[in-house]
């Protein structure tokens, strides 16, 4: 028995928020009487996070504490109109109409609060920690919450903001293929280490290293829950997936899990990350969404690393041991190769 | 169709209930006794998202015959906070990122608490293989795993 | 056990670090809901008298429906409703109607024929899900079998069994043609150029969402003859579209509540469930739950679908990509669902992240007879990666290059042209391959240490080039005679150098109010509104002057020696004192005081 | 619409189980049957007799009644060699409940244990009394009666070696397991038991294999012909975990793994 050891090597762009369909999404924002604020939207969290990357967005967008927003999604009674949570299109489109909303809001919490403290609204910034003041003299300040109050029960205005953000749809040239599909795009590159079983075709993933442009790291551990979650998918997708394991013939689709195969928890890869962050002009705090990229490319990155380590160029997925053992016996064994 | 009566203690609370005969302990939890906690996943016993704790021991609470339990004590989720103070596992799965959609959650945290009830130091390994029988599709289960090693060090920030 | 750094060293200058919530590692909102098992997902809103409905699915991969015989099923106690396709009001739709992309195309119950083993024919509504199933055994099929096809080249011959009857060749249209073309520059005359040329084919088998909760509905009538829909969509308005169409109801009188989904990965696009769902409820005016079991979530919930590659490149000896030619092909199974979408965002995707001069691609969105095909995370994407990042790696080992320098060679840059006409900007690859190489250690020569995104734009890489054209492929053609999947080998035509039309980009704030504060978003913006602002607010703040581009240490270094590395940092609490106890468990608790408005500051 | 009758003894169960009948073990295989609405049976015998859940290690043989449980099993050193099969079927809360009894009548690819049972020649007594050897039962797969408990002998320390081969780790079902019972005599290897799991459409045993291993010296020359007829009158089954082919490609690859090791892996 010989276990072989390899290392492949892959990078990738993604798009984030594909426009093709010119679909928009909206948000609401309004404050509680108290000077708390309520994001309204009927977009989806489906364990992305995105309640909470609107949420911060929002409060960063107010000026106020993250702990002082709450974020509603997904009532089509009272979340204006979103199209959904697909195509990397959350952060972006959401984000984006959440910031318009959160602006709107602020403008009026803003005015309400110069003319409390008997100042021109452009002197004024928010503190971040619940409090508005004049700007150079923080001690000639009024709480969110004092604001709020006047602003609904002395002034008889809302605080509250409306957000909406869209990219026409493109037209797709059919001669040339011609579009605008997106207008901005996360980054990765990955290396995988591993090793390959030259008797049975098994291969065992030891090692990942990579780095993951993501534009700004909206939440730091939101990210790396995407980063960490979505490359282990992609070693799944690389070795074990798929619901039809003889494509095209459609006999044995597996219809449990005991079928259909996902690494186990024993088979965690450690995965060293690197982030970078280079904000996207139109994307809320320059951010892009890294949930949809990260799997993609350590499937090709395993590939490599199984050539590398015994030879074989396993050029369909998943990479089984059954596809990995024909490889070898068709070139007589194992020809590792070396850089 | 005759229903059968039984009686067992969830989350500490006596419950009596007539059971749908063939019917499983996970409908019967959600549908009639109200603890929405355990989940259904796949009705096969192949992810986990069902666990309940029976008799001190990790039961799939869908392929759990619901008459097997009368006389038995069972635990879920729902009971694992004690009032508003969370359960080491609790505070180690929020503080340490360890769900995102939390559908596997609240299996995941009884098959920890069995394990953690019997080794309260576990390794690495001993942790993997406890939640074996819990997917999750989500964290690429590492966040999971030292969520509950640090849950069984106490290394815990008790934040808040 | 994993580890996760932030380079704040690379694009500093592009970035102002100081913003006071974004960049904070602040702890989920969801996450006390999840780890007290109280989040609600959809399946967790308990109605009385729930009924659970379930479908009789076709066994054959295509077979016309000759007679439903569903009186034993009807007479069985506890089933409620048999529906037929007739039940269905509109009984035709693609998803994608939405966005005018398509034709209406699937029955949401078949009646004429079945096209994919597991195609729903009928349903049963029950009082039990057990009862449901006992139901469809007892409901009989008349079958015709019919000849069917399952290889998304096969489906293109001329005496392919037709699957889908909105496209009767097989095929997706694009405009006039079969498939969507890709054009930029010569290839032909690229491979002419070329020294090395690399040719291989790349497969990937259905991969299946596998969310944790699987695909479902709870629909009950609600008042004003309203019906509310609890949905595990990952799409709301698209959810909720589709079903108005589909019941020909107007949207108002459809409440559909969700937001909170164990796990999507693009399984939960398809709104087939949510549809199912309002269709029982409003034909047995209760409440209907339609729930796919983990099998069907596996063999009949549309999965990402396969794809097939054939990928050409062009090299010159010093290791420049001269030319890439690709003839790719979906297998969309039945139906449309989303797949055409994928086809022109994987084909605005090609060449992938490299600055190639001539680029051609033939993408086919294939009908066959098995599980339509639909969203997954990477849509459109992840397959064509694996392929594209396969063939760099033999790309590399034909000119004898380290993998890695290949790619920073042939890297696109800020300026550059992408082969869909449009600039590329804000581009990383370069540094990302830099990076992973350190992390890793993996030696890069200085020289390729040195390289930046920034730089390396010439105008020759950021111009338009002459683009042979050609009209291979007509909607139809192909029944009439093979015709090469592949791009044309002879032109037809050329598309004059340079020939573009305007970019999309965002539509501005409708009112001054919305524009946010440039300077305090935290980086660059060029605000370039499609409609005039009233708001003088959009000039850009000044930044910290962009110095030329940070080199990366060539040697490897885990810690790079100019700007400390930021490890994961300890998560944030977002909760002050005094709303930290503002948790769900003391939600119930009556704290009567607490409230401003009662402490006199309400004045009233 | 499925009933549930409730027996106080495995003689009960006996007598009123019927063509439409199922007898309730841990429920892992049979509960997953009732909610996916298999319509080939519509009765469920539940035997209460606590006595199916008791092992006895007192006699010669080592009794385990047909409901005892993996965990069971895990827990009982005197059991230690069986800890290696029991360990690495489905995860804790599958072998909580999962019955040695049940896993006798699993259909591929369940049944690792009863492979290894198989392997230590175990005795199967019905509930009417009747006893056979577990290969009879497996050869007939009859479901037309209870069983009450299995024996087996218990092997000397090192006579008994298990591999499971899974796609996924720690749990996952069988690619194949091979369970070997290795007599020696002398320096030499006497009776040799050898079963395979997920190799067809029962545990099936390797005579070949015995055959060539009887008086072999367990090294790599000396098992060289067992390797060669390794898969002999086999002819594995294909599903989504494994081709036939690939089974058959690494059977001797396994099983001269599972020979080769020092003991257990």
């Amino acid at each position: 028995m010989a276990w072989h050891k390899g290392r492949g090597f892959a990078c990738i762009n993604y798009p984030i928020g594909m426009n093709l369909g010119g679909d928009p999404s909206q948000a609401l924002v309004h404050s509680t009487p108290d000077g708390k604020f309520m994001v309204s939207l009927s977009s989806i969290d489906l364990g992305q996070g995105m309640k909470s990357v609107t949420r911060q967005i929002a409060a960063e967008a107010l000026g106020v504490p993250v702990a002082d927003v709450y974020v509603d999604t997904a009532d089509s009674d009272t979340g204006p109109h979103c199209m959904g949570s697909f195509a990397s299109r959350g952060t972006h489109r959401v984000g984006n109409a959440v910031i318009r909303a959160a602006a709107e809001a602020r403008k009026q919490m803003m005015d309400v609060a110069a003319e409390e403290l008997e100042v021109n609204a452009n002197d004024l910034d928010t503190d971040g920690q619940g409090s508005i003041h004049v700007k150079g003299a923080p001690s000639r300040k009024i709480s969110v919450a004092e604001t709020a109050i006047a602003a609904q029960f002395k002034h008889g205005k809302t605080l509250s903001g409306r957000g909406i953000f869209l990219i026409p749809p493109s037209d797709v040239d059919d001669e040339t293929g011609e579009m605008t599909p997106v207008t901005t795009y996360t980054h990765a590159a990955l290396i995988v280490e591993l090793s390959v079983d030259d008797e049975t075709g098994e291969v065992e993933v030891h090692e990942i290293n990579s780095a993951y442009e993501v534009g700004r790291a909206l939440n730091p551990k939101l990210v790396e829950q995407q980063l960490v979650g979505g490359a282990w998918m992609g070693v799944s997708h690389a070795l074990y997936e798929t619901t039809e394991p003889y494509y095209p013939d459609r006999r044995h689709g597996p219809v449990d899990f005991n079928t259909y195969l996902m690494p186990g928890a024993a088979e965690v890869v450690p995965h060293n990350i690197a982030v970078l962050e280079r904000p996207a002009e139109d994307a809320p705090f320059g951010g892009k969404g890294p949930g949809e990229m990260c799997a993609n490319p350590v499937l090709p990155a395993i590939a490599n690393g199984i050539y590398q380590a015994v030879g074989v160029r396993i050029d369909t997925l998943p990479i089984t041991p059954e596809k990995v053992l024909r490889g070898l016996q068709a070139q007589g064994g194992a020809q590792p190769k070396r850089r | 169709m005759a229903k059968t009566p039984v009686t067992f203690t969830l989350n500490g609370a006596s419950k009596s209930v007539f059971v749908e005969q063939g019917g499983n302990l996970l409908d019967e939890l959600r549908r009639n006794v109200g603890d929405l906690s355990p989940k259904y996943g796949c009705g096969q016993g192949t992810c986990g998202a069902c666990t309940v704790i029976v008799d001190g021991q990790p039961q799939l609470s869908c392929l759990t015959l619901s008459e097997t339990i009368d006389g038995c004590d069972v635990q879920t989720t729902s009971g694992l906070a004690n009032g508003p103070d969370l359960h080491p596992l609790q505070q180690a799965f929020m503080e340490g990122f360890a769900a995102q959609c939390g559908y596997c959650t609240a299996g995941m945290l009884m098959a920890a608490k069995v394990l953690l009830d019997r080794n309260p130091s576990p390794s690495r390994e001993e942790v993997a293989e406890a939640i074996s029988g819990n997917l999750c599709r989500c964290t690429g289960y590492e966040p999971i795993i030292d969520a509950i090693l640090s849950a069984a060090s106490g290394n815990l920030r008790r934040s808040s | 056990m994993s580890s996760v750094e932030f380079r704040k060293d690379l694009f500093a200058d592009e970035r102002d670090d100081t913003l006071k919530e974004i960049g904070k590692p602040t702890i989920r909102q969801d996450i006390l809901g999840h780890v007290t098992g109280r989040t609600p997902f959809y399946d967790d809103h308990a109605f009385e008298g729930l009924l659970h409905m379930r479908c009789v699915r076709s066994p054959h991969h295509h077979a016309n429906i000759r007679r439903v015989d569903a009186s034993a099923a009807e007479r069985m106690e506890g089933v409620v409703r048999v529906v037929m396709p007739s039940d269905v009001p509109v009984n035709l739709n693609t998803l994608l109607h939405l966005i005018g992309f398509g034709k209406d195309d699937e029955p949401l119950l078949a009646d004429k024929k079945a096209t994919y083993i597991g195609e729903p024919v009928c349903a049963v509504i029950a009082t039990s899900e057990r009862i449901a199933r006992e139901a469809c055994d007892a409901l009989k099929v008349d079958w015709e079998v019919l000849p069917h096809v399952l290889d998304v080249e096969e489906a293109l011959k001329p005496d392919a069994p037709s699957v889908n009857p909105a496209y009767p060749n097989n095929t997706f249209d694009y405009g006039r043609f079969d498939h969507q073309k890709l054009r930029f520059g010569d290839v032909q005359e690229g491979f002419v150029q070329s020294d090395v040329i690399v040719e291989h084919m790349y497969q990937m088998s259905p991969i299946e969402q596998a969310p944790m909760e699987t695909c479902g509905a709870i629909a009950a009538p609600e008042t004003n003859d309203r019906i509310v829909c609890y949905t595990a969509t990952q799409a709301m308005f698209f959810s909720l579209g589709n079903t108005a169409k589909v019941m020909n109801m107007p949207s108002s009188r459809l409440h559909f509540v969700g937001g909170t989904v164990g796990g999507g990965f693009g399984g939960k696009v398809d709104s087939i469930v949510d549809m199912m769902a309002v269709l029982g409820a409003k034909l047995t005016g209760r409440a209907v739950k339609f729930q796919w079991d983990r099998a069907e979530e596996m063999q009949v919930g549309a999965p990402r679908g396969a794809e097939r590659w054939y990928i050409k490149d062009g090299l010159s000896k010093d290791g420049r990509i001269l030319a890439r030619q690709f003839t790719g092909f979906f297998d969309g199974g039945a139906y449309t669902r989303l797949s055409s979408y994928a086809v022109q965002k994987c084909v605005g995707h090609l060449p992938g992240p490299y600055t190639i001069p001539n680029v051609a691609a033939n993408v086919y969105l294939v009908y066959t007879n098995r599980t339509p095909a639909t969203a997954m995370r990477g849509f459109g994407v992840t397959g064509v990666d694996f392929a594209l990042e396969c063939h760099m790696d033999k790309d590399a080992e034909a000119v004898g290059m380290d993998p890695i320098e290949f790619r920073i060679l042939n890297a696109y840059r800020d300026g550059d042209m992408k082969a869909h006409r449009r600039e590329a900007k804000n581009t990383a690859l370069v540094e990302c391959c830099q990076v992973a190489a350190q992390k890793a250690g993996w030696s890069l020569s200085p020289a390729m240490m040195g390289e930046s995104s920034k730089l390396g734009s010439t105008p020759e890489r950021a111009a338009i080039p002459e683009t042979a054209i050609d009209q291979e492929g007509l909607i139809g053609a192909r029944r009439q005679g093979e015709i090469p999947t592949a791009p044309a080998v002879r032109s037809t035509g050329t598309r004059p150098a340079g020939q573009r039309t305007d970019a999309r980009v965002a539509v501005a704030p409708q009112v001054a109010d919305m524009q946010i504060d440039p300077d305090r978003v935290g980086h660059q913006t060029k605000v370039a509104p499609t409609a005039p602002m009233s708001a003088p607010s959009t000039t850009p703040a000044p930044m910290a002057a962009v110095a030329s581009a940070p080199s990366i240490p060539a040697t490897p270094s885990p810690q790079p020696a100019f700007a400390p590395a930021t490890s994961s940092p300890p998560p944030v609490t977002p909760a002050a004192t005094e709303s930290a106890r503002e948790t769900p468990f003391q939600r119930g608790v009556n704290r009567p005081g607490l409230s401003p408005f009662l402490s006199g500051r309400r004045r009233r | 619409m499925i009933s549930v009758l409730a027996c106080q003894t495995a003689a009960e169960a006996d007598a009123q189980l019927t063509e439409r009948s199922r007898i309730l073990g841990g429920g892992t295989l049979l509960m997953r049957d009732v909610n996916y609405g298999d319509q080939s049976f519509d009765r469920i015998l539940r035997v209460t007799d606590p006595a199916l859940r008791q092992i006895d290690l007192q006699g010669s043989r080592i009794s385990i009644g047909a409901g005892v449980r993996m965990a069971q099993i895990l827990a009982l050193s005197e059991l230690d060699f069986l800890h290696p099969v029991a360990s690495k079927i489905g995860g804790p809360a599958i072998r909580a409940m999962a019955t040695v009894g049940g896993n006798l009548f699993a259909e591929h690819p369940y049944g690792d244990f009863a492979t290894a049972l198989l392997a230590l020649d175990a005795q199967v007594t019905w509930a009417d009394g009747r006893s056979e050897a577990l290969e009879a039962l497996l050869t007939q797969r009859r479901r037309g009666g209870m069983v009450a408990a299995v024996s087996i002998t218990k092997p000397a320390p090192g006579e008994f070696r298990y591999l499971k081969v899974t796609r996924t780790k720690p749990k996952g079902v069988s690619v194949m397991c091979i369970a070997a019972l290795l007599r020696r005599e002398g320096g030499r290897l006497g009776d040799v038991r050898v079963a395979y799991g997920a190799m067809g459409p029962t545990p099936l045993r390797a005579k070949a294999v015995e055959a060539a291993l009887k008086g072999a010296t367990l090294d790599a020359s000396g098992i060289a012909p067992a390797l060669a007829r390794a898969s002999d009158g086999i002819t594995p089954p294909e599903d989504a975990l494994a081709s036939s082919w690939y089974r058959k490609e690494v059977l001797p690859v396994h099983l001269s793994r599972l020979l080769l090791s020092g003991g257990t892996y």
